[in-house]
């Protein structure tokens, strides 16, 4: 019962659309163009950040910022491709997307377990 | 100085004749209080008597006389001319729809849908006429009373996308229906159309385009519907899964 | 192609009248198997457009007997009054079975029904939905028949003529649009709800549906034609298009001032115009008295005048935005959308203009008509409750309380399985083919076009037979009639195909609507009288010694035949008409 | 008799009108917003693998390309917060007696959280 599932997928899909709609853009102008072009200074040196990311809290944190943004995309995904015409096989690209939801989460988990 | 005018271009398609539809202009004379449909009366009373479409009421309430106008889906009884003019309108059927002939579109699959959700009150007990009314406050009208609004024109069907691409999706105004009993203080039959909702076309197709809100004359608000509607039924499957034993 | 349905009842007409009868006949015996065949989507039906409210006696400070009073009194005692009393009897069970099928009627804060003031009525009864009655009434009722899945519907498809053999009404042919295929549809009973003819009148509140089809149909297959000089023009539509602006706006106190800003009604015996509202008075006064007003006061050069003719205007600004967005926001969406203004802040153009036919088929208290087998309810029907004139409100319940009785009577008839002439039907309506197929599809001589004769008998109509009729100018309409009839052979359609052709549905409405503008215009040649809506100005009074009677007219090969049958009068003996006071 | 005729809808549909156009760019920024999670969780795997590997991964993130892309996944990623927020009210429904919350409010209060939380993670990050 494919039907039945969808609830479940679509409470991870909002959940996402919201981590990410409140989170991404500081997330995106902090590690992506503030540190990696050197400006953050002295605040994200290599000791600085690994305090920060050890924190359990941080590390909480960090993984409903990797995983629910991957559901989010994953759901999106999956119905773009059906509305660019993938026809063929809806219940492949589901899992498809969903499955690589799944793996960047247990890999986040893996990666963030080791702080 | 001569009288304006103003140029349609319809859309002709003849199940008996034609393999493909086609383009005809048609100039008439342009009158600023003229709507759409004003103009295609013109047409059929005047020029050409083999020109196929559907309206009644000219007051934007029967829901018949939808028609793409210049590729968006409007109602041709309150779709001006003094919009356009003075470029040409072109008027086609409403979108993603079969084509009977010319402008008009096949409701079929509507129809079903619509007898689908099992759009009525439901009760697991009728009330005897004897006992007058159902109580319901001034709030609890307003609850529902929005999706309730719904003329059936099918422009939210023209404008959606999804539609298109899966005629077998409910569809906006089917699932709008569906809200406005289940948001009825008076029905009890929510589990009844839950089934429908929740199937593999129904809500879960949307993608909230929210185009289907947009075309809608009435501010039925289907967009907003059918989240509402995804949002229930997660909290209700939630509860199922996580306290099996809760009952409903 | 199959030539020939059977069912068990076949109900012409999926507007309020036809549904309720469709419900009524299922749920009067579930073993039955019965057919709507409409020429629209049911929900498409005119019922739709109605605006203001349903009348039943609902609350405490009312009671039947004054429900019936108004009722009566409104139509200048050509109601029949035992037909009244059944009718206002039934009418709250009708209301309160639409709201336990869901209708939102709009509430007062404790939750009970809310009523408001209607025009000629003394006391609130008008149930209402804001100001878009008639739509949630139909789409209720067309949802709830949904749940019946004995029901059958033949949507879009259009009934031609009555099967009729051995004098007993066995059925209907019908062309289904999206084929174009002729089929008899064949029953043990059939119920008429087509409503209306608005169209034959140029400017009409009424929709393009609104043929007088099923008036024509029975009268062809001899049921004669009740009160059809009867027509009511509405006080309030829009110039140009004729779209109504509901009573609704001056129930909640709206008022109607000349270009002098004077609020003309008082000289016009509707009373003193303070203390305002008030019911049965001024801007509530009956819809008769208010358009002769109009009339008057267009005489006296004090209306507006305008590219679609004369005017007034009628005024809610008083009643402030809350209000309007709450009692009446379709009223406000018609002005904005049609003639542009904001009734907030500006006053609505308005102008009497051809709304209802108090006439029809002629049936009794159960909707019967003389013919067995065939039964009539709605706008199509004439079971006299209306008389000369109806009160805004009635019809809808009228629809239900008649739709209802039409259905458990027809249910009872079908029961009985009375045998059918099969093969005999089945020749009629293959000459029923034959018919259209020659008259127009397969004919290529001709020279009249469809739209050009149908003007000129709107024009006729409107001249002859409007708000002020005489003997010179009824003729006149009459030979008009005649000359189209005689013309109308002459057609020739553009439309030759069979697939939705909607030239063929023009032509046959247009066939059927001569034939009832007849009916009107010879109707009120032959009453010398005034009452009601029919004001002669060569007989301006009403004489009750010659005319308390209901006008018959049957049709013939030439003039129709007029008849008359006695009113009904049981404990309200005819007096004069009060309002204002 | 050919029957009712079924108009034929393209793969590009979405070009063909500026709602849906820009329909399917915010159901792509979803793309860029995963990417970026992505690349974030490369980060913290080379935070954890040591120092070098750490600052070999920050010189990466430091090349323009990167950064482009990173401007490119910003604007996508405040698109998305912008219509999320606007449709936020269509979910959620809040009625207080006959009335529901004004749409605006519901999403004002979205961009009001968004401030916040956006600040407060600035300041956890760049405070030392
Ligand atoms: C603008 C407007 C406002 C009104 N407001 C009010 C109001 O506030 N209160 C009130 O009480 N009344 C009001 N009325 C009057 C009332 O709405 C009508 O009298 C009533 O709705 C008629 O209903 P009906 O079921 O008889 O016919 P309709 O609703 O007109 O339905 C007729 C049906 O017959 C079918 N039909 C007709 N001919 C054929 C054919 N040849 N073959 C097959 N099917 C056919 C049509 O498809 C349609 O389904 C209003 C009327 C108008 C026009
Ligand atoms: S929801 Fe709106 S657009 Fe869709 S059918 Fe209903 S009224 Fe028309
Ligand atoms: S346009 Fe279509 S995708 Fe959903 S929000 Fe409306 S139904
Ligand atoms: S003709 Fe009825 S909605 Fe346009």
């Amino acid at each position: 019962m494919a039907g039945t599932r969808e609830p479940f997928w679509w409470s991870l899909f909002a959940a996402g659309g919201a981590v990410a709609a409140l989170l991404a853009p500081v997330q995106i102008a902090l590690t992506g163009i503030v540190v990696a072009r050197g400006w953050a200074g002295q605040s994200f040196t290599y000791d600085r950040a690994l305090a920060l990311v050890s924190h359990p809290l941080s590390r909480l944190y960090l993984f409903v910022l990797i995983s629910l943004p991957l559901f989010h995309w994953a759901h999106r995904f999956r119905f773009t491709l059906i509305d660019l015409g993938f026809k063929w096989g809806r219940a492949l690209v589901a899992g498809v997307c969903y499955g690589a939801a799944v793996a960047g989460t247990i890999l986040a988990a893996l990666v963030l377990i080791r702080f | 100085m001569t009288d304006p005018t103003i140029t349609l271009e319809i859309f002709r398609y003849h199940p008996e004749q034609d393999e493909t539809p086609s383009f005809r202009r048609y100039e008439i004379p342009y009158r600023e209080d003229w709507v759409v449909l004003d103009a295609i009366n013109y047409i059929k009373d005047r020029i050409d008597g083999t020109l196929a479409y559907r309206w009644s009421c000219r007051m934007g309430v029967c829901g018949s006389c939808g028609m793409m106008i210049n590729g968006t889906p409007r109602l041709s009884c309150a779709a001006f001319l003094r919009e356009y003019y003075p470029n040409p309108v072109r008027v086609e059927p409403l979108a993603n729809f079969p084509v009977e002939r010319d402008l008009v579109i096949a409701l079929d699959d509507f129809m079903h849908k619509l007898r689908e959700v099992n759009p009525w009150l439901i009760r697991a007990q009728e009330r005897p006429l004897s006992d007058g009314e159902y109580r319901q406050t001034p709030d609890e009208v307003a609850a529902y009373k929005q999706y309730s609004m719904c003329i059936n024109c099918m422009l939210c069907y023209a404008a959606c996308p999804v539609y298109a691409l899966e005629p077998r999706f409910l569809g906006p105004a089917a699932i709008a229906l569906a809200q406005r009993y289940n948001l009825d203080s008076r029905d009890q039959g929510r589990s009844q159309r839950q089934a429908v909702l929740s199937s593999e076309d129904g809500i879960w197709d949307c993608t909230l385009v929210g185009e289907c809100t947009v075309a809608c004359p009435e501010h039925v608000d289907p967009a907003g519907a059918i989240q509402r509607a995804k949002l229930a039924s997660t909290i209700n499957w939630y509860k199922r899964v996580l306290m099996p034993w809760g009952g409903r | 192609m199959n030539e020939i349905s059977e069912h068990d009842i076949i109900v012409v007409g999926g507007g309020a009248a036809g549904l309720r009868a469709a419900i009524a006949a299922v749920q009067t015996d579930p073993g039955l198997d019965v057919a709507i065949v409409s020429k629209v989507y049911p929900m498409r039906s005119h019922t739709v457009s109605a605006e203001g409210g349903a009348a039943a006696v609902i609350k405490p400070n009312d009671s039947l007997d004054e429900h019936i009073d108004d009722t009566i009194s409104g139509s200048d005692w050509l109601a029949d009054q035992d037909v009244v009393e059944a009718f206002v009897r039934e009418a709250p069970h009708e209301l309160i079975q639409l709201e336990h099928w869901g209708c939102p009627w709009s509430r007062e804060a404790d939750g009970s029904i809310a009523v408001r003031p209607f025009g000629g009525m003394k006391i609130e009864r008008t149930w209402f939905a804001a100001d878009k009655v008639g739509f949630h009434l139909l789409h209720t009722l067309f949802q709830t028949s949904l749940k019946f899945e004995t029901i059958k519907r033949y949507d879009e498809w259009y009934g031609t003529k009555l099967l009729v053999e051995n004098g007993r009404c066995q059925g209907i042919v019908a062309i289904e649009l999206r084929s174009g295929q002729v089929r008899a549809l064949v029953a043990n009973a059939v119920i008429l709800c087509t409503g209306g003819a608005g169209r034959i009148y140029p400017f009409t509140t009424n929709g393009a549906i609104k043929t007088g089809d099923g008036m024509a149909m029975a009268y062809r297959a001899g049921v004669p034609l009740k009160d059809m000089e009867f027509v009511q023009y509405h006080p309030t539509g829009l110039p140009g298009t004729g779209i109504l602006i509901t009573e609704a706006a001056r129930g909640e106190g709206g008022i109607l001032v000349n270009k002098d800003g004077y609020r003309y009604l008082q000289d016009y015996g509707l009373g003193p115009p303070e203390p305002w509202p008030r019911l049965r008075a001024m801007e509530l006064g009956p819809r008769d008295k208010l358009s002769q007003a109009f009339v008057h006061e267009t005489r006296k050069g004090r209306t507006f005048a305008g590219p679609y003719g004369d005017y007034v205007h009628l005024d809610v600004r008083h009643l402030g935005e809350e209000k309007i967005n709450t009692k009446i926001p379709f009223v406000r969406e018609l002005a904005h959308r049609y003639v542009g203004i904001d009734p907030v802040h500006e006053p609505i153009p308005v102008r009497p203009v051809v709304h209802y036919m108090m006439g029809g088929v002629h049936t009794d208290v159960s909707g019967a008509t003389p013919v067995p087998g065939l039964y009539a309810a709605g706008e199509a029907a004439c079971v006299s409750i209306n008389g000369a004139n109806r009160l805004g409100s009635n019809s809808l319940t009228e629809c239900l309380v008649f739709g209802a009785r039409a259905g458990r009577h027809a249910a009872a008839f079908a029961a009985q399985r009375p045998p059918r002439d099969r093969a005999a039907l089945v020749a009629q309506a293959r000459d029923e083919a034959q018919r259209v197929a020659a008259n127009f599809i397969r004919k290529d001589t001709g020279a009249e076009r469809v739209a050009a004769l149908r003007a000129e008998m709107t024009r006729a109509m409107e001249e002859g037979t409007g708000i002020y009729r005489d003997e010179a100018s009824l003729r006149k309409t009459c030979d008009v009639l005649r000359a189209l009839r005689d013309r109308f052979p002459n057609i020739r359609l553009d439309d030759r195909s069979l697939s939705f052709n909607t030239e063929l549905i023009t032509a046959l409405e247009l066939d059927f609507m001569l034939d009832v503008a007849e009916a009107v215009a010879h109707s009120a040649l032959a009453r010398t009288e005034s009452r009601g809506s029919h004001q002669r100005t060569d007989h301006p009074r009403r004489d009750d010694s010659r005319f308390l009677k209901h006008t018959l007219a049957y049709r013939t090969d030439t003039a129709p035949r007029i008849d008359y049958l006695d009113v009904v009068i049981t404990r309200w003996p005819p007096a004069e008409r009060v309002y204002g006071r | 008799m050919t029957g009712p005729y079924r108009r034929p809808v393209p793969s590009t549909w979405w070009l063909h009108n500026r709602a849906y156009f820009l329909f399917m760019l915010r159901e792509l920024t979803s793309v860029f917003i995963a990417a970026y999670v992505i690349l974030l969780l490369i980060l913290l795997y080379r935070l954890n693998a040591g120092r070098d590997a750490y600052e070999s991964y920050l010189r990466f993130l430091g090349a323009p390309g990167m950064v482009i892309f990173h401007v490119i996944a910003l604007a996508a990623a405040l698109f998305h917060t912008v219509t999320w927020f606007n449709l936020t009210p269509k979910v959620l429904v809040v009625r207080v007696g006959a009335r529901s919350v004004p749409a605006p409010i519901i999403a004002g209060v979205n961009y009001a959280a968004w401030v916040v939380l956006s600040a407060l993670v600035a300041w956890i990050v760049l405070r030392g």
